[in-house]
């Protein structure tokens, strides 16, 4: 059957080198199991995530994402734009909507783009990842993937906020999220549906310039999940993942905790459910392994 | 009236009242003791062929029915039949159901049920039908007094339903306390949705539309008005109301009408009382009333600030001004209208001029509804800017005003600087005097407390109707000098027959609440007049067709009734005898309970109709340790409590006999006393509660009966038995638990102090 | 109290609405302090978000411009999906960030302050962000010594970052860029012109 | 097939809560022809699931002994209970309404002995009191209902249930062979008492009524605290029977608000005061109430009750929407949020929480059978393009009884004076 085809923004996390390469390798090797083909925007650029906010005004920050439409609608005409990063997705989406909404700024944001010899139709759907994986593929299929149900698993879903909030996935309420428990289930792991903080804020950005006020809030995070008899968490957000994942240890000697909690993404779990290698699945991503999905994996 | 009677009974033995009592028994008690020649058994009467067998029997000429079965609340509509009198012994739920099923209760069970049957004979035999007195014919005129906007809005919808109309206004034009308004707050609410989350079509200020609902009424062929005119005197009844209508030329006319319509409206309050606001010490602190004839007279040009002509630039309206306080001269209560009424006057600013500073200082925004809610965010779209505030004073400054308060939010003193200050003050109701302020001037024992009462009523404002009743002149009031109606499901229950307030005098309103309010008083009105032209009761006894009749030669004039009466029904003629007024009359029975020489009753309900039901009791001796409790019940709550309490499998003391009554207040002493020297060893009084919140729905019926009760101490020590022995409880229709185990209470109450000494 | 001419006057509400992103959804703040309590940082905050919307409205300039408050947000938008009148107060905070920025009112050693524009320098420079440069500026912008502390407390993190690939020390020379950096460059310019002219003279 | 004698001069009242009884019971004690369409199988609608009413504290059920003694006796009045209209056609002065009966499996001849609920095994929710108590198959809605009939569930018709029941009945009052009906009657004025229904408390997600049980709505508190409701009128917590002495009312859940309902649906604060006060009654000193609000709207005479429930020290008030409710370790609701009366943050856990949830209407925008000037809220508005349709009480704005019942005798007015346009043009 012909893969379906969608016009993919990585974001500048997910590029080679960078703090969440891991997730796009998962990414990708779930993707091909799933017969999607992922169509790198050409020359993409930065979104701006929800920090730029200092230095790039309201429309130059907008600009951005227009300018990563324009060449989507330009080189993948027709394709649905589908990013892996929660800002990347909100940022994009949340442009497009305003651009639609206020014709003033989008003229203006046309007038830049112009500069680059781009223009904005700002006709294409922009979807989060888990948006193809639960509209357009299904749990059902989801499931016939699955080679090695992660069986015996107890599993956290934390969703945190930019997947979740101000749009999320649709059908799903703001503070009781269920795809990622339900995601879960389908790969044969258990999940833990009454994990309190699952839609707890990490700290976002402010995890490097306020340390001490995110970190008490991870605290928090992985306190339920500890609480809740989870072996791992997994999440959707690059952020989510490395700020819960890579402060554990500065945690540990500030609160005198011994937390060692693996936070991996769902594109990992499903990597490896569907029989995938530990590398496919980026698990030497782990800066926090995951030693049981290793097994899992490592059984063939 | 059918010349003569003829009994029938009938004796259901459906519901498992045949398995639980012998019903031959009650059958031959029904012949024999009842007096009732044909006593009949039905397997279920209330079924179709039951109900036909009763009609069958009244077509050939039955007119007194005696139906032994369920209680007086059950299968109603199987049970109707026009032009007889019917009584009911409540078997099922007033004894079976109360009862427990064991061998052991069954013979105090059957007496329970002899006793019911007996009672419901003697009743039957003491019952009349009533039939109209034709005192007053059907008359359509309504009379409105009041040509305010709810006066006006009453004359029309009540000529819209094709009854002719008289409309008192006191002055030279139409339109009242409302004439001045430039605008008015939006009757409707945002008609459209919401594109990209951003308001639209937000209800903005409307015409007032006061000129053209004047020009409705004066252009009505079915409305006549009287201008400068007053009511110099309203006697008369619904149906027949005379109603002297005087001008300030002092020329009277008399019209007569079916019903009245009080929509007088309200008065504004006086702001002198504020001076910490600097109210009176400049012109420019004015009230949202004052405002509102500034912006009428601009016309829609810029406001001016009225010391030196400046054109409003910054404006603060201080909310709750004299209002929602305790502190002496302010209002207690909140008016209702002056959140909105303020966002409009805001508005007004802002639409002359949109950089105005407008400033809302509020303690709570009160916008309720669908309308209220929009309009409150269309003024904080206009940028009418909205702060939790309270203001303490306004003090001028060189510039203009400064406004001194607390910022609640902000949590700080603090003030603003401005050209003008609103305050947002409060209504009064534009009414009379409380009539029993008036009475208590008569009623005064003491020549001090004559005094204190006469004081009390030269403050009062004067009369708006004279009526030219026993209980004074106006509409009685229910907390604030409102007249409001005291029951929530019966927002339009009066205690004047026939007349029904309307509009701000009923409770702080703004205009949309007061012509809603008017179109229900119109309603009302047309259905008095409509009632009375049947000679029909109206609430709550709908329909009833008796009337309080009485045997001239033995009153003793009194005026225990005239004065009793909660509904100010009965007047008194020049020989000081009581005139009833039968269409202004409830049909409550307080008349009846107050009568010390028992001349008053009902022809199906009367003195006799109940003392031959508690002679009728079998009374068994002293030694019987079988003691009969005497329960008079009130028929809409303590008597439904005890069907129901039954209807839920509670147990009541085999040793009760319950005869519902209309009210506590037709209580006789006599009754009482006659149960008493009959060998009765304790009575039980249920009546609604009677204090401030009192559940009576004849307002003061059963207060009446409680100060009545209280003097029968005397009664009872005169025959040396304990005081024990009478209780008057308040027992609301939901004291299913309660009812019967107060009559329990009585029970074991009766064990302790033993036996009635008095059975023959 | 000081200057108090200004108190609950439009001036600072009219320039926030004309100056500051989704500004003009100050005014329909009903005060319920919803977003004040669902703010994850809101017990760090001076002034919660409502508590700001109504001291605009109430004239109080420098205090809100110069507060740290609104560079507290995590940009977690909780606030946003339980606001009743659906104010878009996550963008109203970095608005008002922005525009505090914008007129040199950011309080001194605000740290996200400082973090969102070396963000904002480091991917407009590139046209995608270089997590590596990004870090250690982040570390000294305190100045070299501060920065030495901070670098050596998060050596062990930069250490498991590298191990497992997810940070590359090569980044620091060179690094990811866009192909088209010159048209992305003016593309930003000429945005930059066109709010600034803007933001200059009130909106329509 | 049913028949109703129904003329031009007919006024059709849809809707039998005290708004449609009132217009009723107004209209034809004025003499006018009425038919009376009620849904449930009784009259009274939700005031009967009331326990008292504000500001009097009185009870709903003492009013409505009059209005069914009303009914009972009134000669114009034909009350259609378990039916629903699903169509109406025509113009001002000329309806033509399609009604639809619902089968209630039990006639006229009941006498509400209750055998057949005895006979019966199949327990169902009992929606009188919000699923708070189960009831038989067979079942008298509730102790008052009028009219007194017993109800077959139609899901035991077919069951050896509905069979039981039919073979308990010593008066074949059970008829197991009724069928759906329809009928079309004329009618001159429609009144429209729809009325309202407690907006959906899930849909709140930040109070989570949908995830803790200790959450509950204002509705269901009243049967809670119904000395006639489902615990005897014991105010206890729905997860573990304990008594709830430390409560938390939340004003606007649901109304005031641009995510649920735009509109402020009046009652919610009185009602909550009211509640509190049965808390007060039920626990006196232990009692400890926080009534967390944006603003309280105690209206006019209402202030009255507001200053003496203020006068409570055991009864807090804060203005404060609280953000959100977490359950603790001990399923104790714990609410958390900024009183803006300068900014003091809490998290304030409770035994119990009460949602005083908005009114929405309840007839959906989209299915009234004709068009009627409908505001964004779904209420009717007063407008001559809805002819001779005329809405009372819930069905026009968010009212309080008292207010329903005043619009509603309005109502009544403005069908009558229809009524009479017609009659004196057929003179």
């Amino acid at each position: 059957m012909a893969k379906r085809q969608y016009s993919f923004y990585p974001g500048c996390s997910s590029q080679k080198g960078a703090s969440s390469s891991n997730y796009l390798i998962s990414a990708q090797t779930m993707c091909e199991e799933l017969e999607i083909q992922l169509n790198e925007i050409p020359d993409w650029n930065c979104c701006g995530a929800s920090i730029g906010y200092a230095g790039g005004g309201e429309l130059p920050r907008l600009t951005l994402s227009a300018r990563n439409i324009a060449l989507s609608e330009k080189h993948h005409p027709g394709q649905d734009i589908v990013a892996t990063c929660a800002a990347c997705w909100l940022s994009t989406r949340e442009a497009a909507e305003r651009l639609q909404h206020d014709q003033a700024r989008c003229a203006e944001a046309n007038i830049a783009l112009a500069e680059a010899g781009l223009t904005l139709k700002n006709q294409t759907p922009i979807k989060h990842m888990v948006e193809v994986l639960i509209q357009d593929i299904g749990y059902d299929t989801i499931k016939t993937k699955v080679k090695r149900p992660l069986s015996g698993l107890k599993i956290a879903g934390y969703v945190g906020c930019q997947t979740n909030r101000p749009f999320g996935i649709a059908g799903e309420s703001f503070e009781n999220p269920k795809y990622l428990d339900q995601l879960v289930e389908t790969l044969g792991a258990d999940s833990i549906p009454q994990f309190e903080k699952k839609v707890q804020c990490c700290g976002g950005a402010l995890a490097f310039s306020e340390p001490e006020k995110s970190q008490e809030m991870i605290k928090g995070i992985l306190e339920s999940a500890y609480d809740n008899g989870a072996n791992l968490i997994v999440t959707p957000c690059p952020v989510c993942q490395m700020n819960v994942e890579v402060y554990q240890a500065q945690i540990n000697a500030t609160y005198g905790t011994n937390f060692k909690m693996p936070v991996v993404y769902y594109s990992t779990l499903m990597a490896v459910a569907f029989g995938r290698s530990a590398k496919d699945a980026a698990l030497t991503g782990q800066v926090i392994p995951a030693i049981q999905l290793e097994a899992i994996a490592e059984k063939a | 009236m059918a010349a003569e009677k003829k009994l029938v009974g009938y004796l259901c033995t459906g519901c498992g009242i045949s398995e639980r009592l012998n019903v031959n028994q009650l059958q031959t008690i029904a012949v024999r003791e009842g007096k009732i020649p044909e006593v009949k058994q039905h397997a279920r009467l209330c079924a179709p062929d039951g109900v036909q067998m009763i009609a069958d029997d009244i077509a050939a000429g039955a007119t007194h029915l005696m139906l032994a079965g369920c209680s007086r609340r059950s299968k109603v509509e199987a049970f109707s039949f026009p032009n007889v009198a019917i009584s009911r012994a409540n078997l099922r739920e007033g004894v079976i159901w109360a009862r427990p099923n064991t061998p052991d209760n069954q013979e105090t069970t059957q007496e329970m049920a002899n006793d019911y049957v007996r009672m419901a004979c003697a009743e039957l035999r003491y019952l009349n039908i009533p039939s109209p007195s034709g005192e007053q014919k059907l008359n359509k005129n309504i009379l409105v007094v009041g040509g305010g906007v709810t006066g006006m809005t009453a004359a029309l919808e009540t000529a819209a339903a094709g009854y002719p109309v008289h409309l008192v206004c006191d002055e030279a034009e139409l339109g009242g306390v409302w004439k001045n308004l430039y605008k008015r707050v939006p009757f409707r609410a945002a008609a459209s949705a919401v594109p990209n989350g951003y308001d639209v079509d937000l209800p903005q200020p409307e015409e007032p539309g006061i000129t053209e609902m004047s020009a409705q009424v004066l252009a009505n062929p079915l409305i006549t008005v009287h201008f400068n005119a007053q009511l110099s005197k309203t006697s008369g009844a619904p149906g027949r109301f005379a109603a002297d209508i005087t001008n300030t030329a002092g020329a009277t006319v008399t019209e007569n009408f079916g019903a009245i319509i009080q929509a007088s409206d309200f008065k504004e309050y006086d702001a002198n009382q504020l001076p910490e606001f600097a109210y009176g010490k400049t012109p420019d602190v004015m009230t949202n009333f004052e405002l509102e004839r500034l912006a009428k007279a601009a016309n829609g040009a810029p406001l001016k600030r009225p010391s030196d002509g400046k054109i409003v630039e910054s404006v603060a309206f201080i909310q709750c001004a004299g209002q929602r306080s305790e502190q002496n001269g302010h209002l207690p209560y909140c008016s209702g209208f002056c959140c909105t009424e303020s966002i409009k006057q805001a508005l007004y600013f802002k639409a002359q001029n949109p950089d105005c500073d407008t400033t809302i200082l509020f303690d709570d925004l009160r916008t309720p509804g669908a309308a209220g809610e929009d309009f409150y965010r269309c003024g904080q779209q206009e940028m009418v800017t909205f702060s939790k505030g309270k203001a303490s004073a306004v003090v001028k400054n060189s510039a203009g005003l400064t406004v001194k308060f607390q910022d609640l939010i902000l949590n700080e003193a603090t003030e603003l600087n401005c050209d003008l200050v609103v305050l947002a003050t409060g209504q009064i109701p534009n009414n009379g005097p409380d009539p029993y302020a008036q009475l208590a001037v008569d009623e005064a024992e003491t020549e001090e407390e004559k005094e204190a009462a006469r004081i009390k009523l030269e403050v009062a404002p004067p009369s708006i109707l004279n009526l030219d009743y026993r209980q004074g002149t106006d509409l009685p009031q229910l907390k604030h000098g409102f007249l409001d109606s005291h029951f929530i499901c019966f927002p339009y229950e009066t205690r004047r027959t026939g007349i029904y307030a309307a509009g701000p005098v009923r409770r702080p309103m703004d205009m949309k609440q007061a012509m809603d309010d008017a179109v229900g008083a119109a309603m009302k009105a047309i259905q008095a007049a409509e009632s009375a032209a049947n000679s029909a009761a109206v609430h709550p006894r709908v329909g009833d067709l008796s009337y309080p009749v009485f045997r001239k030669e033995g009153c003793t004039q009194c005026k225990r009734c005239t004065v009793e009466c909660p509904f100010g029904a009965i007047n008194e003629d020049e020989n000081r005898y009581p005139v009833f007024n039968e269409s202004r009359c409830r049909r409550c029975g307080t008349c009846m309970g107050a009568c010390p020489v028992r001349v008053i009753s009902f022809e199906n309900y009367s003195i006799d109709s109940v003392n031959q039901q508690i002679k009728a009791v079998d009374i068994p001796d002293e030694f019987s340790e079988k003691p009969r409790i005497l329960v008079l019940a009130c028929e809409n709550d303590a008597y439904p409590a005890l069907d129901m309490a039954a209807q839920a499998g509670i147990e009541t003391t085999p040793f009760a006999r319950v005869v519902p009554v209309r009210c506590l207040g037709s209580v006789s002493l006599s009754w009482i006393t006659d149960s008493l020297s009959s060998g009765y060893d304790g009575i039980v009084l249920m009546g609604c509660r009677r204090d401030e919140d009192y559940q009576c729905h004849f307002v003061r019926g059963s207060a009446i009966a409680a100060e009545r009760l209280s003097k029968v101490g005397d009664t009872l020590t005169q025959l040396n038995l304990e005081p024990e022995r009478i209780v008057v409880h308040e027992v609301a229709i939901t004291d299913l638990e309660r009812a019967p185990r107060l009559l329990n209470e009585m029970a074991q109450n009766i064990e302790k102090i033993g036996m009635s000494p008095f059975k023959f | 109290m000081g200057d108090m001419s200004k108190n609950y006057r439009l001036n600072f509400l009219k320039e926030v609405e004309a100056n500051v992103e989704e500004g003009e959804w100050v005014k329909m703040c009903m005060q319920c302090g919803v977003c004040s309590g669902s703010c994850p940082l809101g017990k760090f905050w001076n002034h919660p978000p409502q508590e700001i919307f109504m001291m605009i409205r109430a004239g109080k300039r420098e205090e809100v411009l110069t507060s740290n408050a609104m560079w507290m947000c995590t940009s977690c938008y909780n606030c946003i999906v339980r606001c009743p009148r659906e104010l878009p107060i996550t963008h109203i905070m970095h608005g008002l960030a922005h525009y505090a920025k914008r007129l040199g009112l950011i309080p001194q050693q605000q740290p996200t302050a400082k973090f969102a524009q070396l963000f904002w320098n480091n991917l407009s420079n590139k046209g995608r962000v270089n997590e590596l440069k990004l870090g250690v500026k982040l570390y000294f912008m305190n100045g070299i010594g501060e920065g030495f502390k901070t670098s050596l407390k998060m050596k062990d993190i930069g250490m498991g970052m590298m191990k497992t690939k997810r940070m590359n020390p090569l980044e620091i020379v060179g690094g990811h860029g866009l192909e088209d950096i010159k048209g992305f460059q003016a593309m930003l310019k000429k945005a930059q012109e066109l709010e600034d002219q803007r933001i200059a003279t009130p909106r329509p | 097939m049913m028949a109703v004698a129904a003329t031009v001069e007919t006024i059709l009242v849809v809707g039998g809560g005290i708004s449609g009884m009132t217009a009723a019971l107004e209209a034809a004690e004025t003499g006018k022809q009425v038919v009376l369409v009620e849904q449930r199988p009784y009259l009274g609608g939700r005031v009967t699931q009331l326990y008292k009413y504000f500001p009097k504290l009185c009870f709903p059920t003492c009013g409505l002994e009059i209005n069914q003694r009303r009914t009972k006796q009134n000669p114009h009045l034909t009350v259609l209970t378990l039916a629903q209209v699903t169509g109406l056609t025509g113009a001002v002065g000329d309806y033509t309404a399609t009604i639809k009966l619902a089968p209630r499996y039990v006639n006229e001849r009941c006498t509400a002995c209750g055998d057949c609920a005895t006979a019966v095994e199949t327990e169902f929710d009992d929606e009188y009191n919000y699923g708070l108590s189960k009831r038989k198959g067979a079942y008298l809605p509730y102790r008052m209902a009028h009219p007194a009939r017993y109800v077959l569930d139609p899901a035991i018709i077919g069951t050896a249930d509905a069979e039981k029941a039919k073979a308990a009945c010593k008066y074949d009052a059970i008829d197991l062979e009724m069928r759906e009906e329809t009928l079309e009657l004329r009618c001159g004025a429609v009144i429209w008492a729809t009325g309202w229904q407690p907006y959906d408390a899930a849909k709140i997600q930040p109070y989570g009524y949908d995830r803790f049980a200790n959450v509950i709505t204002s509705v269901e508190f009243e049967r809670l605290a119904d000395v006639n409701g489902p615990t005897g009128g014991k105010i206890v917590r729905p997860s573990d029977g304990k008594e709830a002495k430390k409560i938390a009312f939340i004003q606007c859940a649901g109304s005031r608000d641009r995510n649920h309902l735009l509109h402020c649906s009046r009652i919610c604060c009185m009602a909550s005061m009211k509640q509190a006060t049965y808390v007060i009654d039920a626990f006196a000193e232990q009692a400890e109430i926080n009534i967390y609000y944006i603003d309280l709207r105690s209206i006019d005479r209402f202030e009255d009750f507001y200053t003496k429930v203020r006068a409570n020290k055991n009864i807090k008030f804060i203005k404060s929407k609280p953000s959100s409710i977490v359950a603790d370790k001990d399923g104790n609701p714990v609410v958390h949020g900024v009183d803006t009366e300068g900014y003091n943050r809490y998290a304030e856990p409770h035994d119990l929480v009460v949602l005083a949830v908005g009114m929405e209407p309840a007839v959906n925008q989209n299915d009234f059978p004709l068009a009627l000037k409908i505001n964004r809220e779904g209420f009717i508005e007063a407008a001559p393009e809805n002819g001779g349709v005329f809405a009372a009480g819930c069905a026009a704005d968010a009212l309080d009884v008292n207010r329903s019942a005043q619009h509603a005798t309005g109502a009544a007015l403005r069908a009558i004076q229809v009524i009479n346009r017609v009659a004196r043009a057929e003179v």
